[in-house]
């Protein structure tokens, strides 16, 4: 399959729902493109410590 | 390299007659067809002993002495069985330890002469006892099953407890040894000798520093062990070694030891240990006999045909090993008696262990009990 | 770096430690939280002592009796058992499962007279580094301060 | 995050913004500027040796600006990808000068300043929107004085003061003394709910706040006391509750209702002045802390606006992407195929966002299922491995990562003396391509049948080493790695000769675990294709749509006789205001127009089977399928005799006014027949209590729009409350104008509930007000009782039973995990839409169900799934049939199996089994192995490590 067959999703942002977002599309073999501004992905959740009610940690 | 000519005539496996009586009794063979006591002893000698010894069903053995029972030509499997597995040991053969190798690994750990257990926490504050003295209860390994088998609730501290009370109430102060080592017989059984014979020397001298003349055991190993086998792998060991049951029937019929009403029918188990290896039948039966109101019926196969708990020195413990736990448990039940009374932790460990299995548990669930927790319960 | 240098240099590496009791200690990481922790430790350079060896496994419920007394048996000095905080288990109960099977562990391991702080269960989540970092040290200092196992030399298999 | 850095169908492009978009749903092309980061990012290993180098220091955003970074950087320890980064706005090397530093510390020739930024195209079905949320800066705010001391922190400055890894290692310091605080102070709602400030509710500040006064404590117990002023504590979500229950209980966590006028620094001490109201008993008063953490609003995106004019789509009032309104969809933008999920569209909480990431994948995926890119696998002829093992040892050196510590050369020499290990190499960098050829080569070269690697970290490596053996046809379980780098040289840089004898006794004792490694076979499975939703509600009819929409047959059971669930009984539809009866029409238009075969009057009998392959049998038919989706909805809260429910006809709940509203068709509403004058709201019934510690959610939203359209008709409303929580998109702003219409609103305390009287025809209420401080009593024509929601009964229980999927706490069903996996359940192919996992809005109940959809959709959109090996297998030899396995087991993987008359043995489903090993640990008779982390091979570990000494 040559590249101008297929077509995918583009994800804007990097955060927590983007990421699910790209992951579930990316699991149901779709193409995703994930645009995001900052260097890295993460967003907010990445800097929390840890979240309630179970005190996961973030990342 | 074995001395095939030294086992062989300590054993007469030479005499044997292929008759197959062994294996007929066998309660291996009879759940598994891939075990049979005529074969080995075949295989030694004719010549395939060193492949015997590579045999994982080697450890399948119970030694429970069926076989010694029946055989015709006075072979000596179970001797047999214990010292080939002394030679497998030697070559690096071991056998599929229940629990990950957990308890082995206690037995092991307490070879170590600097090691101070805390053992002995588990006393009850009103009863008394002494690290001095005449007569010392050798505990064994009930504190480590009681913490062990948590899941099982066989509490095999109440055991210990009862002896203890059934001794205050004859008025003796027994030594409780602090830092009493596991016996080894479980690893005599599974071919470690030389970790045996450092616990058997360790309790030697420990009981030897108690001033102690006598040693009594609530368990049916332990009992066997110290009476047979220091005396046969250790030195400078000279003491009078007495089973509980022994004792109490000792105090029921001389001393007037007198005990309360308990209606109930009950059956018994000859732990193989008591029974065939030590030819203790009767003392439990008189001490039960002598209960107002108990009823004790008999199983089918008893005495020096009863049925072994299905496991030993907690190895290759499987599927065979339950099926005969089923199999007795079930002959239990279909006595009548609502109550199966053992001499052995082990016996009783086992069989609540098959217990577990919800699926049958209209066919082998019985109450089970100790016969010093029985007898406690009714000083 | 030269053959001879190293040589030489592992040489004053043994005689420093024969001076001092260096303990041998055993630490059961789970994959998800613990061990993860580890490496969080790592990325951010934290220093901590070498005086232990790691040993990964998927989840703390995996650590069973059988293990921490071969470790003693062995002549394990401390055993850490370590998993991810509560609620944060990647198998929902699996810490829970450890919590029982430490409780029968620890038991036998004070009925064998060996002091309570040679074992430990602990929680460390995969961002805490420094929390890692100073579980073992201070689990590496405790046990240098009890000196070595009552058992360590002995009982060992033949 | 690290899954969508190596997931091989997701293409990154991090530093880069959307610049242009064209075309229309299903055919989008789109523009995407790369701006260079001027670090190849094939090339750079993360090592950090430029940073070292960089002699620029400047404020680090990941910290808030509480730490420091230099010019060239990795944003934080995990990032994704670990690439690193110059900020050419900080970086020295411009026209003029000439710096260089990290170009010539990286070892790789990775670092290039002259690259341009690039505009890629891309041609996409679909595009969702996820650019989250920005924290509103105090800097402006002068009475909170922000701006003037250092020691007031936003609540996210804090949070990074609280991580491990963060600029103060977790410690919580005073910014001015470095000391620990003895008093913090927590102020909630700064930039938020007021005329002046953002007029929605940030939603997740309170529960940040209470959780970091948790935490704080913990991570410094030399605090005394926390007070947290807050407006209403708004501790809606699923678990909320009884977490902030909890913090109530720690004796130094005050909670005190009232917002601050100021706060004033003292030049001298530092410390911090709070002036604020003491609400009981009307006097100012001052509160003196060490440190004040703001609950700093939520706003939206700063490129928010940029981009709404890029892609073409509407904003809200509020600031945010708008969302659909007609149809209440949460997930749709005002343009087809374009999807807003997370903070996007407002402020949400983590599993809602987590939640809606997965439903706006469903809904996009509608628009390029045609396009799925194939299932493709090489066949490779698998390497002999039989005979004793022989080891090859790869030794990394990381740069200078590990060789600069550890010192390899005698690492080298001491491995080739270890059993087994026949070949041993080292290499600078083993992870790169040419090394992984290298790598492929000497197995070959040498019959390698065990591979160890001495590397980095086997979390991020072990798939890569992993699949450059299966490449060659060795078996990838035959690998195993030795974390030498992130757990030992980093960690014992400054002790090199004892961190390398731990690298050798590491090794040692991978090797011994290398001896006994067993080559495992990935297991395939098949999927059916199609789906079955339980409950035929708003949520499962959505779930069904969607997946209807990909393609998928579905099949929609609903037990009553009409669909539409709770959606029938309902009037309007926050937050927009839309008929109930309205969506529903719609709802069951497009049902009956696709292609959902749908079941009414049917109950679910039994569940078999397990992922991919259900059997479920049902009151009409039996049914295979991939997945099933339960949207079995909640029920409402019976009061019974709690103020009188039952006895009179003018105490009513929520939901019976709801029906009273749905009949007026847009007339007056009548109580009893007739309009009445006064009506009062109590909020709260059957909802956190003792017996019901849970917050319903949806109640004060609820009361809030009834309370609206009673003013309407010019009923007068007064509503007694615990806290206002209007949690929803428009929900606050509702309840503002609530206030503004004339609603009276009134606090009553927690353990102080409202009495009510018959009072002639109508009732009179009595209440404690906390405004007044005094007893309030009203006279009222009728009561409306918030009634939370509570599990349906018995079907919870009937479906925990059938799909042994176990239920939270609070009685709802139990999700994967709270924060990351809202809709999954604990049993694979099971997934939870609406009101079964907590109580939710209709319009929250259908996003949550696109995202159940979406997680259907990626299993049963292939055709076979591989079940990992490393996971438990019982030698049935050995098994009593102790049915230990099957009571401990969490998923339900063990079961046992009667394999001749009478006699039971465990046996372990493949695709239950998660490979935790924990059966293993308590199975009595070693009848089961912990595949990859069998006992042997720990014990090796264990063994070689003890007897070799350390």
């Amino acid at each position: 399959m040559t590249e101008t067959e297929t077509k995918g999703v583009l994800v804007i942002g990097g955060g927590i729902a983007g990421i699910q977002a790209a992951l579930d599309l990316a699991n149901s073999r779709v193409k995703v493109y994930m645009v995001e501004k900052a260097p890295s992905l993460g967003g907010r959740m990445a800097q929390l410590d840890k979240t309630f009610p179970t005190m996961d940690c973030s990342i | 390299m074995m001395n095939i000519e030294t086992i062989a005539k300590a054993t007469h496996v030479n005499d044997c007659l292929e008759c197959g009586k062994c294996t007929a009794n066998c309660p291996i063979s009879r759940f598994t067809d891939a075990y049979s006591p005529r074969l080995n002893v075949g295989r030694f000698i004719q010549g395939y002993a060193e492949e015997l010894l590579q045999d994982e069903r080697l450890w399948d053995c119970l030694t429970c002495g069926m076989c010694n029972v029946r055989c015709p030509a006075d072979v000596k499997y179970t001797e047999f069985m214990k010292r080939i597995r002394l030679e497998a040991f030697q070559n690096g053969r071991e056998a599929t330890c229940s629990h990950g190798g957990a308890i082995q690994s206690l037995m092991r750990i307490m070879t170590s002469p600097t090691m101070n257990q805390n053992r002995l926490e588990w006393v009850p504050k009103e009863f008394t006892y002494s690290d001095k003295g005449e007569l010392v209860y050798f505990v064994g390994c009930l504190p480590y099953f009681d913490a062990f088998f948590t899941d099982l609730e066989v509490n095999t501290l109440d055991t210990a407890k009862s002896v203890l009370k059934i001794l205050n109430h004859l008025d003796i102060t027994p030594v409780l040894l602090k830092n009493e080592r596991c016996c080894g017989h479980d690893l005599l059984w599974s071919g470690d000798l030389e970790n045996f014979k450092k616990l058997a020397k360790h309790n030697i001298t420990e009981i030897n520093k108690s001033g102690a003349k006598r040693v009594l055991f609530s368990c049916a190993e332990g009992y066997r062990t110290f009476k047979l086998d220091y005396p046969g792998y250790v030195d400078g060991f000279d003491i009078d070694v007495v089973h509980i049951s022994e004792f109490m029937a000792e105090h029921i019929s001389s001393n007037g030891l007198k005990l309360n009403r308990f209606d109930r029918r009950v059956t018994y188990q000859d732990p193989c240990r008591l029974g065939r290896h030590m030819n203790i039948y009767d003392p439990p039966r008189e001490v039960m006999n002598s209960i107002p109101g108990l009823e004790l019926v008999e199983m089918r196969k008893n005495r020096n045909t009863a049925v072994c708990c299905g496991t030993s020195a907690w190895m290759n413990c499987n599927l065979t090993s339950k099926q005969i736990q089923a199999y007795r448990l079930k002959s239990a039940k279909t006595t009548g008696a609502d109550l199966l009374v053992t001499t052995c932790p082990k016996c009783y460990i086992h069989f609540k262990c098959a217990q577990k299995d919800e699926n049958i548990s209209d066919q082998i669930g019985i109450d089970i009990q100790d016969l010093t927790v029985l007898t406690a319960s009714v000083l | 770096m030269t053959e001879k240098k190293t040589t030489a240099k592992k040489k004053t590496a043994k005689k420093t430690e024969k001076q001092k009791f260096v303990p041998k200690i055993v630490a059961f990481a789970c994959n998800w939280c613990s061990y993860a922790g580890a490496d969080n430790a790592g990325v951010n350079r934290i220093q901590y002592s070498p005086h232990f060896r790691v040993i990964r496994t998927m989840c703390s419920g995996r650590v069973k009796p059988a293990f921490v007394l071969k470790a003693f048996e062995m002549g394990a000095d401390g055993v850490l058992v370590s998993g991810c905080h509560f609620g944060d288990c990647h198998y929902i109960f699996g810490n829970y499962r450890a919590v029982e099977l430490f409780e029968k562990t620890k038991k036998l391991v004070h009925l064998l007279g060996l002091e309570d702080e040679r074992l430990r269960l602990e929680w460390v989540s995969a961002a805490e580094g420094i929390r890692w970092a100073e579980l073992i040290n201070e689990f590496v200092d405790q046990i240098t301060r009890l000196g070595p196992s009552p058992l360590s030399e002995n009982g060992k298999k033949s | 995050m690290m899954d969508v850095g190596r997931h091989p169908n997701i293409e990154l492009y991090t530093y880069s913004e959307v610049t242009h978009v064209e075309g229309k749903a299903g055919d989008f092309r789109v523009t995407v500027r790369r701006h260079p980061r001027y670090v190849d990012e094939d090339l750079c290993t993360g090592c950090g040796q430029c940073s070292d180098a960089c002699p620029i220091v400047v404020p680090n955003e990941f910290d808030a600006g509480l730490g420091a970074r230099r010019a060239i950087y990795s944003p934080f320890s995990q990032a994704v990808p670990n690439t690193f980064v110059i900020d050419r706005e900080s970086c020295l090397n411009d026209d003029f000068l000439v710096c260089e530093n990290c170009r010539k510390a990286c070892e790789r020739d990775a670092i290039n300043y002259d690259v341009a930024p690039q505009d890629v195209t891309i041609s996409v079905g679909s595009l969702i929107v996820a650019t989250g949320i920005d924290v509103f800066d105090p800097y402006t705010m002068k009475t909170y004085g922000y701006s003037v001391s250092q020691n007031i922190l936003t609540g996210l400055e804090f949070e990074r003061m609280l991580n491990a890894s963060g600029p103060t290692q977790g410690h919580v310091l005073r910014p001015t003394d470095r000391r620990v605080p003895k008093k913090i102070a927590f102020v909630q709602c700064v930039g938020v709910r007021g005329e002046n400030d953002c007029q929605y509710c940030s939603l997740f500040c309170c529960m940040n706040s209470v959780k970091d006064a948790l935490l704080a404590k913990d991570h410094a117990p030399e605090i005394e006391e926390i007070t947290i002023f807050y407006s209403d504590i708004r501790a809606f979500g699923k678990g909320y509750e009884s977490f902030y229950n909890r913090t109530k209980e720690r004796d130094y966590i005050k909670y005190f209702k009232g917002k601050p006028s100021k706060i004033v620094e003292d030049p001298a001490s530092h410390d911090l002045t709070i002036y604020v109201e003491d609400t009981l008993t009307g006097k100012p008063m001052e509160v003196v802390s060490d440190m004040v953490i703001l609950a700093s609003a939520g706003l939206p995106s700063s490129d928010t606006l940029k981009l709404a004019d890029v892609l073409g789509i509407e904003l809200g009032q509020d600031g945010f992407f708008k969302t659909e309104k007609e149809n209440a969809q949460l997930l749709r933008s005002t343009k087809e195929g374009i999807f807003l999920c997370g903070c996007a569209s407002g402020p949400e909480d983590i599993p809602d966002s987590v939640a809606q990431g997965s439903g706006a994948a469903a809904g996009a995926e509608k628009y390029v299922a045609d396009f799925r890119l194939p299932e493709t696998e090489e066949e490779i002829t698998p390497i002999d491995v039989g005979g004793p093992p022989r080891i090859g040892v790869f030794l990394c050196h990381c740069g200078i990562n590990i060789a600069g510590v550890l010192d390899i050369e005698t690492m080298e020499e001491y491995v080739r003396s270890l059993p087994n290990v026949v070949h041993v190499q080292n290499d600078l960098f083993l992870c790169s391509d040419g090394s992984q050829k290298l790598l492929q080569e000497m197995i070959k070269e040498h019959r390698l049948n065990r591979v160890v690697s001495a590397a980095c970290t086997p979390r991020t490596h072990e798939p890569i080493f992993q699949e450059t053996c299966a490449r060659i046809g060795l078996n990838p379980y035959l690998f195993e790695m030795v974390n030498v780098r992130d757990q030992c040289s980093w960690v014992h840089s400054q002790e090199p000769l004892l961190a390398t004898q731990r690298a050798m006794d590491q090794i040692r004792m991978a090797v011994a675990r290398a001896q006994w490694l067993e080559p495992l076979e990935q297991k395939e499975i098949s999927v059916e294709g199609s789906v079955l939703v339980i409950g035929g509600g708003p949520a499962g009819i959505q779930s069904a749509l969607d997946l209807d929409a990909q393609g998928f047959p579905v099949t929609l059971v609903e037990k009553e006789k009409e669909l539409g669930g709770r959606l029938r009984f309902l009037d309007r539809l926050l937050p927009e205001n839309v008929p109930a009866v309205d969506l529903l029409q719609r709802k069951l238009a497009q049902l009956k127009a696709s292609g959902v075969r749908v079941f009414t009057e049917t109950e679910i009998k039994e569940v078999g089977g397990f992922v991919g392959n259900f059997e479920v049998s049902t009151t009409k038919e039996t049914l295979k399928v991939g997945s099933i989706i339960l949207a079995s909805g909640s029920d409402v809260y019976d009061p019974k005799d709690e103020y009188d429910y039952e006895k009179y006809s003018n105490v009513l709940t929520n939901m019976d006014l709801e029906g009273i509203f749905a009949q007026t068709d847009g007339g007056e509403a009548l109580i009893n027949g007739t309009k009445p004058k006064r009506v009062a709201f109590i909020q709260c019934v059957g909802s956190r209590n003792e017996d019901n510690p849970h917050c319903s959610r949806i109640c004060c939203p609820t009361t809030v729009k009834q309370a609206l359209r009673f003013r309407e008709q010019g009923t007068d409303v007064a509503v007694f409350y615990r806290d206002m929580r209007t949690v929803g998109h428009g929900a606050e702003e509702q309840y503002r104008a609530a206030r503004g219409v004339g609603v009276v609103f009134i606090r009553y305390p927690d353990d102080q509930k409202p009495v009510v009287t018959k009072s002639g025809k109508g009732l009179r209420i009595q209440a404690f007000g906390t405004m007044l401080n005094d007893t309030v009593n009203m006279e009222v024509d009728a009561v409306i009782l918030a009634a939370g929601m509570v599990p349906k009964e018995p079907d919870t229980n009937t479906f925990k039973e059938m799909l042994k999927v176990p239920r939270s706490p609070d009685g709802f069903m139990m999700e994967r995990h709270p924060k990351l996996g809202p809709v999954e359940t604990t049993t694979d192919g099971i997934f939870l839409a609406g009101c079964v996992q907590s109580p939710k809005s209709a319009a929250e109940s259908m996003a949550q169900a696109s995202a159940a959809a979406g997680k259907a959709a990626s299993l049963v959109c292939r055709e076979r799934i591989k079940l990992d090996p490393t996971i438990c297998r019982v030698n049935e030899a050995l098994c009593r049939g102790c049915r230990t396995c099957v009571s401990i087991c969490d998923f339900h993987a063990p079961e046992l199996v009667e394999t001749s008359p009478g006699i039971f043995v465990a046996r372990i489903n493949e695709a239950l089994c998660k490979g935790c090993g924990t059966c293993a640990a308590w199975c009595p008779t070693e009848a089961i192995a912990a595949q990859h982390f069998t006992d042997q091979q720990i014990e090796a570990m264990l063994e070689t490590m003890l007897e070799e000494g350390l």
